[in-house]
């Protein structure tokens, strides 16, 4: 596990809708070990970026590459079976399972014979050890046998990151995991953040600046589908581009 | 065949195409806009059907008057139904649209029986129109069924114009593409709405009267068209009012040659041309909105 | 021993008495029939038929009083084998009458045939029920869809047709009558040059009929019913070859849709086991009855539903009301000449009435008789073991 | 998940009465109640697909047909059909054109999939009426019931009763399994969203085709019964108001539970028969589509979560009690939806 190494990249991503260019060649890496954090206005390209490395969109131009293989042409499922996890702005949990089963549930896609049925699937080896490795990265430790549904948003953020990390993910992509947070909530979550690092590489696409600028190691400003700055923190804040352009604004 | 057949076929294609197009398009604007699946859909042509037989000893039996009657009846009561029923249906899953409207169809069936009765009728086409053009040496072609196509030729012009010159076209263009949008807008939905079902109403009532001189009234009838205007709605794409528009004409081609070229399978054919489309374009022709 | 006489004995009489028992009781009629959908009208007429008979017969049928048991068949096949094993286990009714949907008739014709309980059938001309399925207890009161097909085959080609195109529904009975139609023709000399075919229930008949346009046959022979027959009739018309294409149909086309046809079916040549201004005392005195006992007039179901009721009340005269002597019912019915409003007629062995078919022209809004098309047709009852 | 036993013992004691019925019914109830079992088949295979992967199939009555028809034209005409191989063709010829439909309607959403599933079952529909192949619209016989050598015979109505209870059970304990099965708790994450699904690395397509097929599968084994029973086939075994009646049924017993489905049949049937009633309606019973259709408006307006809700529904009418669990449950739903 070499800290440093490219974990996903896009090259020169492009995406076109008609005649609205979405993404204009846009370039990214993740390493592992590393926090990368994408930020910009409403419209910049973010969620549509995410969504191409995530392989929910094709992109018009371009090649994404995971753990050195050309994923371009994967589907989303195959890139997540590959080491590929990704949280959504909304909450995409199940709210009528339990936190355990949300889990296990996610890290079922991993199984190797899905068709089974005759199989109780809660007595499943694997799925249920990457549940549980999953909540306690997660903290979610005691709240593993609560239905989801009931718990507050802030656990909501966290039980998506928990179910992201039990399908073994290299990469995480995570979109707006803050949204919607009170401060003490933000801070748990940052800490998470913190830890997982580590031994994974992370692409945040986040709204809340004061956070972005403390955790990340790598900052990525985009403008009208277009890269105008990617740098660290410290050299991000003194860039003039980004001061008129973003953060002028802000 | 000869050529003047092969074009009086197509003139007969194109004729029940438009008549498609009537009913159907009252359903994907409901659907497109609204988002309400609406079975109890082909029930309104069968109102309108029988519209034009029991209206018409009011309106002294001169038919322009009827369908006049009609049409205003049509918008009261899609207004009324909207406000009294279909409003309740807009944060309903799909599933329950279903059941409820297919549960409306079988109240529409049964206040029909009840009102008047089970018997077939004839509606006679009114005395202007009933002349027929004579087309090569044996067969002639009715004024009536001309007057039908222009009626659903200029509606679908006069459609297109109001959805694409209009500012209600652009809301109910927008609505259909992204309803949270046209609520951001500051437009108001439930009027809006409102005007869209009652339009579909009118739209299937009207289908219904102008054809009741041609294909009588009858019980049931509401049922028979409502399955194949599913088949043009998904063909054209759910909520795409050209969609709509080619569908409804594709169909009446495959079924007009359909039933002359290949009789067996006739009945099979539109559903066969369906699933290609589909293997094709999942999702029909045309997107929404266009 | 003796003991064994004394049971014997005591079961005998109570059978009798069991028996005696039910004469007395009344003699429970299931009238299986169409309330909704496109057939309901028919149901209507059938039933009114039947009950003007009965009412006329004093209340009674072969002795006993009447009660009525109604269940909506809804024309639907997937639900008649427990709709009628309602009637008969459940309502334990002793005859069953109906009905007008052919899917429906024969699902009910194999309940009739197992149970062996008494079934008349008032209206679906299927070639199964008088065929294949067959039986001593099941009776039918109208005609079989071939005979009116093959009575207007006979007329066609007598009247010097060549060649001739026939249209209907792609169903049973459109089929059934078209063969009938064609093997008449054929017969005599004729050629079918086309069968043209519209899925059922569909009434979008423009298509086909430029196709007829196309192909100038001397005639067309239809067979419609209902809804079907109101618009092809009048598209016919509109489509200008009523002058040029002469239209032959089977009764049908032009029974109870006249005025629903506005006009446009006037002076239509067809074939049918009923007319109007029949000239038989009969008739005469069933239409001034049902004019007022029901203010409207009647047709060839309300003719149907009366005889439907009539069989019954012969068969079970000779059987003195005992529903379980079939062979005895059977035998009286296929003995009797019965005195019909359409004309006197008789049962064949399979049960399907062996029948003047009358050749009649629309006038206004009757069906005027001009004709006898063929005397005493039979229907071979292809398949019919009896 | 883990099977609850309040409803194992309920679901035990329907097919506990089941099993008692004949003890005290009638010939005619025995028939009826026969009959009800074949639907309860049908509605479960359904429920697989609408309750538990949230795939709103209208077209459910064309596998039913299919497996009906297949079991009518594959027995031999003049003599009776093994049920060894006609039962496994009769299903196995449903779960193909399941997988024929499935795989083409399946690339399609929402009330996409609704209309197009339902344009596959008139396809079907046309093809069994139209062609010679079915015996058009009068539909077709069997003339001698399958049986299993001599010591089966299913023409005997009690024996047809405890084989088709046989295969409801069989079909009840299958589909518990399987729920619970991974393939099962696939389809419920697939139901409840897809895009997780996806983003955790299901690739659903074919988890959804084999709901599709196994679905299909069982409404052929119901046609089977059904024909079994009656000996006779028709069209309109593939209407379309079939599946809507069989719509009605499972939403009607509580929509996303197997037991809701087992219910809804019986409750739909009754409610038919209620309707049709003369002695209840007299003259009027003639009109009871309209009965009919006002139950189904009002049971799904008022009663969304079918019979199965109905206690929870009348302890918050008559109690204004709601269980808190319950409410911050549908709290979440809504925020799902938002």
């Amino acid at each position: 596990m070499n800290q440093g190494e490219v974990l996903l990249s896009g090259q020169n991503i492009t995406q076109r809708w008609g005649g609205l260019v979405a993404l204009d060649k846009v370039s990214v890496e993740i390493e592992r070990g590393e926090l990368h954090a994408v930020i910009g206005t409403n419209g910049a390209g973010k969620s549509t970026l995410i969504n191409i490395l995530s392989g929910e969109l094709k992109p018009t131009e371009g090649q994404v590459t995971l753990l050195d293989q050309d994923v371009t042409h994967w589907s989303q499922p195959r890139r997540a079976r590959n080491g590929l996890g990704r949280s959504y702005q909304r909450n995409t949990i199940f709210p009528d399972f339990s936190v355990f089963e949300n889990c296990r549930l996610a890290a079922q896609a991993q199984v190797q014979r899905p068709w089974v049925w005759w199989n109780n699937s809660q007595k499943c080896q694997l799925s249920s050890t990457n549940a549980r490795n999953g909540i306690r990265l997660a903290g979610l430790e005691a709240f593993s046998d609560q239905v989801a549904g009931p718990l507050s948003h802030g656990q909501k953020r966290q039980l998506e990151v928990a179910m992201c990390l039990a399908t073994n993910p290299q990469v995480l992509l995570l979109d707006e995991p803050l949204a919607g947070m009170g401060a003490e909530e933000t801070e748990r979550m940052l800490a998470l953040l913190g830890q997982l690092k580590a031994g994974h590489g992370i692409l945040l696409v986040e709204h809340d600046m004061d956070a972005v600028f403390r955790i990340a190691d790598r900052i990525t400003v985009m403008v009208n589908g277009s890269v105008i700055a990617s740098d660290t923190p410290d050299n991000i804040r003194t860039n003039p581009a980004v001061q008129t352009a973003y953060l002028g604004d802000h | 065949m000869d050529f003047s057949i092969f074009l009086i076929q197509l003139l007969n294609a194109l004729q029940y195409g438009l008549l498609l197009y009537l009913v159907a398009m009252g359903l994907t604007l409901i659907f497109g806009i609204m988002g309400i699946i609406n079975l109890a859909h082909g029930s309104f042509y069968m109102i309108g059907a029988y519209m034009a037989y029991a209206l018409a000893p009011l309106a002294g039996g001169n038919f322009f008057i009827t369908l006049v009657f009609g049409l205003v009846l049509a918008v009261i009561l899609g207004y009324l139904l909207e406000w009294a029923f279909f409003s309740f249906l807009y944060e309903r899953e799909h599933l329950q649209q279903v059941l409820m409207t297919y549960g409306l169809i079988l109240v529409f069936e049964e206040i029909r029986s009840l009102l008047v009765g089970d018997d077939v009728h004839g509606v006679p086409i009114p005395a202007l129109l009933s002349g027929s053009i004579p087309l090569g040496d044996v067969m002639t072609y009715p004024v009536y069924r001309l007057f039908v196509s222009g009626v659903c030729l200029l509606l679908a012009l006069g459609l297109y114009f109001v959805f694409t010159r209009t500012r209600l076209g652009m809301m109910i263009r927008a609505g259909s593409v992204n309803r949270e949008m046209v609520q951001s807008l500051g437009i108001d939905i439930q009027f809006l709405y409102r005007v869209v079902f009652a339009a579909g109403v009118a739209l299937a009532v009207l289908a219904g009267m102008i054809a009741a001189p041609i294909s009588s009234v009858y019980p049931g009838m509401g049922n028979q068209i409502l399955i194949i205007c599913f088949v043009v709605v998904v063909i054209g794409g759910i909520g795409s009012i050209r969609g709509a528009f080619f569908a409804a004409l594709l169909i009446g081609l495959v079924d007009t040659f359909g039933k002359v070229w290949l009789p067996e399978a006739s009945g099979v054919l539109v559903y066969v041309l369906m699933a290609l489309i589909l293997l094709w374009k999942p999702s029909g022709l045309f997107k929404a909105g266009g | 021993m003796k003991r064994l006489q004394t049971t014997l004995l005591a079961a005998a009489l109570l059978g009798t008495s069991a028996a005696s028992m039910a004469e007395d009781a009344a003699l429970k009629v299931g009238l299986m029939l169409p309330a909704t959908g496109t057939y309901a009208q028919l149901g209507t007429a059938i039933e009114n038929g039947f009950k003007l008979y009965v009412d006329q017969a004093g209340g009674k049928l072969g002795g006993r009083g009447v009660e009525y048991v109604k269940l909506d068949d809804e024309s639907d096949p997937a639900k008649a084998t427990d709709n009628i094993n309602k009637l008969i286990k459940s309502d334990k009714v002793d005859v069953v009458v109906g009905t007008v949907h052919s899917g429906v008739a024969a699902a009910m014709a194999k309940v009739a045939k197992q149970t062996g309980t008494l079934l008349v059938v008032p209206n679906a001309g299927s070639a199964m029920i008088t065929g294949p399925m067959c039986a001593p207890n099941i009776f039918r009161s109208s005609f079989s869809n071939r005979q009116p097909g093959f009575a207007m085959g006979k007329v066609a080609a007598e009247k010097g047709y060549k060649k001739v195109a026939t249209i209907t529904w792609k169903y049973g009975a459109g089929e059934e009558s078209v063969g009938g139609f064609k093997e008449a023709f054929e017969a005599d000399g004729g050629e079918v040059v086309k069968e043209l075919y519209v899925p059922f229930p569909n009434v979008e008949f423009q298509a086909l009929l430029t196709e007829i346009a196309a192909l100038k046959p001397d005639a067309v022979y239809s067979f419609f019913a209902g809804a079907g027959a109101v618009k092809f009739v009048k598209d016919y018309k509109a489509a200008g070859l009523m002058d040029s294409i002469p239209l032959l149909g089977a009764g049908f086309l032009t029974d109870g849709t006249l005025k629903a046809q506005g006009g446009d079916g006037e002076g239509l040549l067809t074939t049918l086991h009923y007319a109007d201004e029949l000239d038989n005392e009969t008739d005469k005195a069933f239409r001034k009855a049902y004019s007022e006992a029901f203010d409207t007039v009647p047709d060839v179901y309300a003719v149907q539903g009366f005889d439907a009721a009539q069989i019954l009340d012969i068969g079970l005269q000779a059987a003195g009301g005992d529903v379980s002597k079939t062979a005895d019912i059977a035998a009286a019915v296929e003995a009797t000449e019965i005195d019909s409003p359409r004309g006197k007629f008789t049962l064949s062995r399979a049960h399907n009435p062996i029948q003047d078919i009358y050749l009649r022209e629309a006038k206004g809004e009757e069906n005027v008789v001009i004709g006898v098309a063929v005397e005493k047709l039979d229907d071979p009852a292809k398949g019919c073991r009896l | 998940m883990g099977i609850d036993k309040g409803k194992a013992v309920f679901v035990g004691l329907i097919f506990l009465a089941l099993a008692l019925y004949p003890l005290v019914g009638d010939s005619y109830g025995i028939g009826l109640i026969n009959k009800v079992m074949i639907y309860a088949i049908l509605a479960l295979s359904l429920e697989l697909l609408v309750g538990s992967t949230g795939l709103i199939c209208f077209g459910q009555a064309a596998f039913f047909g299919i497996g009906a028809y297949a079991a009518v034209l594959l027995s031999p005409e003049d003599a009776a059909a093994s049920i060894w191989l006609l039962l496994p063709a009769c299903v196995l010829a449903a779960a193909l054109y399941a997988l024929f439909v499935g795989a083409l309607s399946l690339r399609t959403k929402g009330v996409y999939f609704i209309m197009v599933t339902l344009a596959f079952a008139q396809m079907a529909y046309y093809v069994v009426h139209d062609t010679a192949l079915g015996g058009g619209s009068d539909g077709i016989y069997l003339y001698y019931v399958p049986g299993m050598d001599t010591w089966l015979d299913l023409g005997k109505p009690l024996i047809l009763y405890f084989f088709t209870l046989l295969f409801l059970v069989w079909t009840f304990v299958f589909l518990a399994i399987l729920l619970r099965s991974h393939l099962g708790r696939a389809l419920a994450g697939i139901r409840i969203n897809e895009q997780r699904m996806l983003a955790s690395g299901f690739t659903t397509y074919p988890y959804k085709l084999a709901a599709f097929v196994t679905s299909g599968g069982i409404a052929g084994l119901a046609g089977f019964l059904f024909v079994v029973q009656d000996g006779f086939v028709n069209p309109e075994m593939l209407s379309w108001h079939l599946s809507g009646s069989l719509l009605m049924m499972i939403i009607l017993g509580g929509l996303g539970h197997l037991r809701g489905a087992l219910i809804g049949a019986f409750a739909f049937v009754f409610l038919q028969e209620f309707f049709k009633s003369t002695a209840i309606f007299g003259d009027f019973a003639k009109h009871w589509h309209l009965g009919l259709g006002l139950t189904i408006i009002l049971s799904v307006a008022i009663l969304p979560k079918g019979l199965i809700g109905l206690p929870e529904w009348v302890q918050m009418r008559l109690f204004g009690y709601r269980n808190p669990r319950q409410v911050e449950r549908a709290d979440a739903r809504e925020d799902r939806h938002s």
